[in-house]
């Protein structure tokens, strides 16, 4: 039998209120609180429950993961639960906090639930299944009953698991499926179309998400002391592609020196090229300045209107690229660039 | 303009002393159809295969796609590229039905190149599974191309079609059993009945991002990067005016086949004068630059409104910067008062994390979605190669890689691979055959 | 750097300076190598500015 | 969660036989709860009787059953009044509905 383990907060374990909201985390085999209540609906056993206070896991999460993911590391489970949290707000931050950490940790499915109006859909959707749930325990079965139903289909193997028909929070992560009935594109864009143009209700089969907001860096007081490094999606690399870069849907990235050139000399001179395969490559083939514009930035450092260029420059390629993996490999560039003083960051696409 | 297609159903090819049709039976003399493709004397090899729906046959890397077929007036069936540009679109044309002409290169791939399994899971992925294929399995002595990524693969295209066109000529003097008469009158010279419909524009934005000559989508043999949008009567569409290019990502990639055979113009024919008025093509194209893309969205808006467009279909073949003219399109619509409705493919990423396009706009409230082209399908070996399996590793064809950390090179030794959607054979199908869709999940 | 502002817009850039084209950002090969010069120059400067320009939204800068 | 306590050493006191709960609330919902919390157990499973079932003899003091039990003068000055503004038929339809489906006493 496939097994579960849950967790949830002092009150549901029936240790007290606000009053003991500071509960040290802690494991108990067996059942308590919800989780008799997950064991009657759930395909799999519930066999161990994990009790941690809201405040303890808001003011001291690090600690609180750690002890958690601790606990956890001996156990044998196939799936993990946390809450329903209703719409106790730090209930629901601590639902998703371990849920997140236990899915990435040990690679399970984690299931909670929370009112919509709960702030922990938004940080934690993405994460793990949400289903929008009550707004007071008084909806736990029925909370509880849609956390078991997804848990079953998951452990039994049964999908797809679409938002639209198990009803959790969407994620942000689309696949394609065939549809049942395999309606032609063409029949569904009239069908959509005629409901648009006579004003009736329709539905997009890709609703706009909202716009990630990257938070504004300060401008640099003084340009003529910083150091400015040049970043590329162009798929600028040495000829033989050392470092094995893609030239589409790329998830490795490159830095090379330019300690002691003007400019980036070209393919022909046998030094740099693009392989990026989403574009004509004559042009920066010819002269990868006109990708990463090296020359440029030199001339400004000999003016003294910056202080130097930094030694690399760093290179991806950008087509096909998901964004996740852009964003990991932005990341990691960073970090070599924070630890070798780098002040500013001018990125090109092509 | 009124256009009368004679379709003439394939069941089945195979190769005899005479090229001819008879009651399904299309017979192909090999040496005879082999000498049209090799007109070009760039053409070194060439072989043909047949390639049946349900066979254990895999097929890389496939360049094209072509319904036979042949004008009665003896024009060019597809003008400035199997003869002189001359209209098309009006008067009579044979096609041979449920078959298609494929180029397959001997050997060498390309980024656009694709892939089609014709059983088993893998074939659920493309179309052109569905039909009997004749394989033009051909090599050139194109070596300025031979090591990029990006290739014209002028030699083979040019074939291909030269083929489908001696075929569909097999069955010129036949007698007809089946005819598609597509007819819409001038815009100006409707019934008041069908005036009074919601007027529809089906607007194409077919691929044409290569600023070098001889990779983009062709409109009666001219280059569509180096066109403004127009308008355009469907039939010609349907009628070989558009000849698909050589770089786009497979998946999304529109061959001439889906061109020839446009689902959502049929779709729109069969609506008008019953739920719209559909007043035609606007023909657009794909940009590099913004201000190209903003100059060509200017001009479908224009269009559209001089039209009197109520409403639009918007579809682009390709994704990633393509979505900028794509939204950018779907905007200039939606401002000018035209309800809109887009079709596109999306690139989530394997997992699906990705945003779907890499632009977007809350005016683009209605979009229909066709697949994600990079989903990683992993399909067994199959008995049969036609064309070069290892082409899909080796030579940078979109879906494909020559290796990867954790997955390993996409053809294993066994002749079992794994690849993304986008080297699936014109896989998404956003002209309109689509059954997929994209969920949450 | 960008031709794409719109792509830069979605995925959250802040400063944003355009670029010429896809295939060569700083450098149309149509034009003369010194012409080519001044554009790429021009524009890295204008990209200068906008780092030491405080926005409190996203700003495509002019060129 | 202190009245769920006292009802579980209650009826371990005296017997599950010999205990009648009688509920005051002014909600249908907030009635039923109490009620399957006394016979099925704490639906909410934050309490004591979480899992436990007493199956009690539950009844709402505006219920005939109990009505015809107090002294008239009583329930007129106590009760009365709420009986007018109270959804009476939603509260004792609810109590009777837990009462019917988990009570194991007659």
């Amino acid at each position: 039998m496939k097994k579960a383990i849950i967790y949830i907060n002092q009150f549901f374990a029936g240790i007290g209120g606000e009053e003991e909201a500071d509960h040290q985390p802690e494991i108990r085999e067996g059942l308590v609180g919800p989780a008799m209540l997950l064991n009657q609906l759930s395909d799999a056993e519930v066999t161990d429950t994990i009790i941690c206070g809201d405040n303890f896991m808001g003011s001291n999460e690090e600690e609180a993961v750690e002890k958690i993911l601790g606990f956890l590391e001996d156990k044998e489970f196939d799936i993990f639960f946390a809450g329903p949290a209703f719409q106790a707000g730090r209930y629901g931050n601590a639902c998703g906090v371990i849920g997140k950490a236990v899915k990435e940790a040990f690679d399970v499915p984690v299931i909670s639930s929370m009112n919509e109006e709960n702030p922990g859909v938004d940080m934690f959707k993405k994460d793990i299944y949400i289903f929008p749930g009550g707004k007071s325990a008084a909806k736990m079965k029925d909370d509880m009953a849609k956390m078991a139903e997804l848990g079953n289909k998951i452990l039994n193997g049964e999908g797809p698991l679409t938002a639209e028909e198990e009803g959790f929070f969407t994620r942000g992560i689309r696949h394609q499926v065939w549809l049942e009935d395999s309606k032609p594109a063409a029949d569904r864009a009239i069908e959509m179309l005629l409901k648009k143009v006579n004003g009736e209700e329709f539905k997009s089969e890709l609703p706009i998400p909202k716009i990630d907001r990257v938070p504004i860096a300060e401008p640099i007081k003084d340009l003529s002391e910083a150091t400015i490094a040049l970043a590329t999606s162009g798929g600028i690399v040495p000829v033989d592609n050392p470092d094995k870069i893609q030239s589409a849907s790329a998830t490795r990235w490159g830095r090379y020196s330019v300690e002691g050139l003007d400019n980036l000399p070209n393919r022909e001179a046998g030094e740099f090229k693009t392989i990026h395969a989403g574009y004509d490559p004559a042009a920066a083939d010819a002269n990868p300045d006109r990708v990463v514009p090296l020359d440029a930035l030199r001339a400004y450092e000999e003016e003294g209107r910056i202080g130097k260029v930094h030694e690399y420059f760093y290179t991806t390629v950008g087509t096909g690229t998901t964004e996740a993996e852009a964003a990991r490999m932005g990341q990691e560039m960073v970090e070599y660039m924070k630890d070798e003083g780098v002040d500013a960051v001018i990125l090109t696409s092509t | 303009m009124r256009l009368e297609i004679g379709n003439f159903p394939v069941e089945d090819i195979v190769f005899g002393e005479e090229t001819s049709y008879n009651d399904g039976l299309l017979t192909i003399n090999k040496e005879e159809a082999l000498e049209v493709v090799k007109e070009d004397e760039h053409i070194t090899e060439a072989d043909l295969v047949i390639a049946r729906p349900g066979e254990e046959k895999r097929i890389v890397p496939v360049k094209e796609a072509i319904e036979p077929r042949y004008r009665l007036n003896g024009d060019a069936t597809f003008p400035g590229v199997t003869g002189k540009v001359e209209s098309v679109g009006e008067g009579r044309t044979v096609a041979l039905k449920g078959c298609s002409v494929l180029a397959v290169g001997k050997h060498w791939g390309s980024f656009g190149d694709g892939l089609i399994d014709m059983s088993g899971e893998g074939a659920k992925y493309t179309y052109f599974s569905k039909l009997v294929n004749v394989c033009l399995v051909a090599d050139t002595d194109e070596e300025f191309e031979r090591e990029e990524q990006q290739k014209k693969n002028h030699a083979i295209r040019w074939a291909a079609h030269r083929l489908a066109e001696y075929l569909g000529e097999t069955v010129k003097d036949l007698e007809l059993k089946e005819e598609e008469v597509l007819e819409l009158e001038p815009i100006t010279k409707r019934s008041q009945d069908v005036n009074d419909l919601p007027s529809v524009v089906y607007v194409m934005q077919p691929q044409s991002q290569m600023e070098e000559l001889g990779y983009n989508d062709l409109v009666y043999g001219w280059d569509a990067n180096r066109m403004l949008p127009t308008l355009m009567h469907p039939n010609e569409v349907l009628d070989g005016a558009i000849i698909s290019g050589s770089f786009m990502p497979c998946s999304s990639k529109w061959s001439t086949y889906d061109f020839q055979n446009c689902p959502t113009i049929k779709r729109l024919y069969a609506e008008h004068g019953k739920t719209i008025n559909f007043l035609g093509v606007i023909m657009s194209n794909l940009n590099v630059a913004m201000d190209q893309k903003e100059r060509a969205a200017m001009f479908v808006q224009q269009i559209a409104k001089s039209l009197g467009a109520d409403a639009a279909i918007l579809a682009e073949e390709g994704y990633g910067n393509p979505d900028a003219d794509f939204i950018a399109c779907f905007a200039a619509l939606e401002d000018a008062g035209v309800k809109t409705v887009g079709m596109t493919n999306e690139c989530t990423g394997r997992d699906g994390q990705s945003q779907p396009l890499v632009t977007l706009d809350e005016r683009a409230d209605a979009i229909v979605s066709c697949g994600n082209v990079s989903t990683l399908i992993k399909l067994p070996p199959m008995e049969t190669v036609i064309g070069e399996l290892e082409a899909l590793a080796r030579d940078g064809l979109s879906g494909g890689w020559a290796d990867d950390e954790k997955l390993g090179p996409s053809v294993k030794e066994d002749g079992s691979i794994i690849m993304e959607n986008n080297s699936m054979f014109c896989g998404d199908q956003v002209l309109g055959w689509s059954p997929k869709t994209m969920k949450e999940f | 750097m960008a031709n794409l502002i719109p792509v830069a817009e979605t995925v959250g850039a802040n400063r944003m300076v355009p670029t010429i084209s896809i295939p060569y950002p700083l450098g149309d090969p149509e034009s003369s190598e010194d012409e080519q010069w001044k554009l790429r120059y021009h524009r890295v400067g204008v990209a200068l500015e906008a780092l030491e320009t405080a926005i409190d939204e996203q700003t495509v800068f002019e060129v | 969660m202190e009245n769920q306590k006292r009802i579980q050493k209650l009826a371990e006191e005296h017997g599950e036989e010999n205990l009648v709960v009688i509920l005051g609330g002014a909600e249908a919902e907030a009635s039923g709860l109490a009620a399957e919390t006394v016979t099925n157990g704490d639906p909410t499973f934050a309490g004591p009787l979480a899992g436990v079932q007493l199956g009690l003899r539950v009844y709402h003091i505006l219920e005939p059953e109990i009505k015809s039990e107090v002294d008239e003068d009583v329930y007129e000055e106590q009760i009365s009044m709420m009986e007018m503004v109270l959804e009476v038929d939603e509260i004792v339809d609810e109590v009777k509905l837990y009462r019917d489906k988990y009570c194991n006493f007659d």
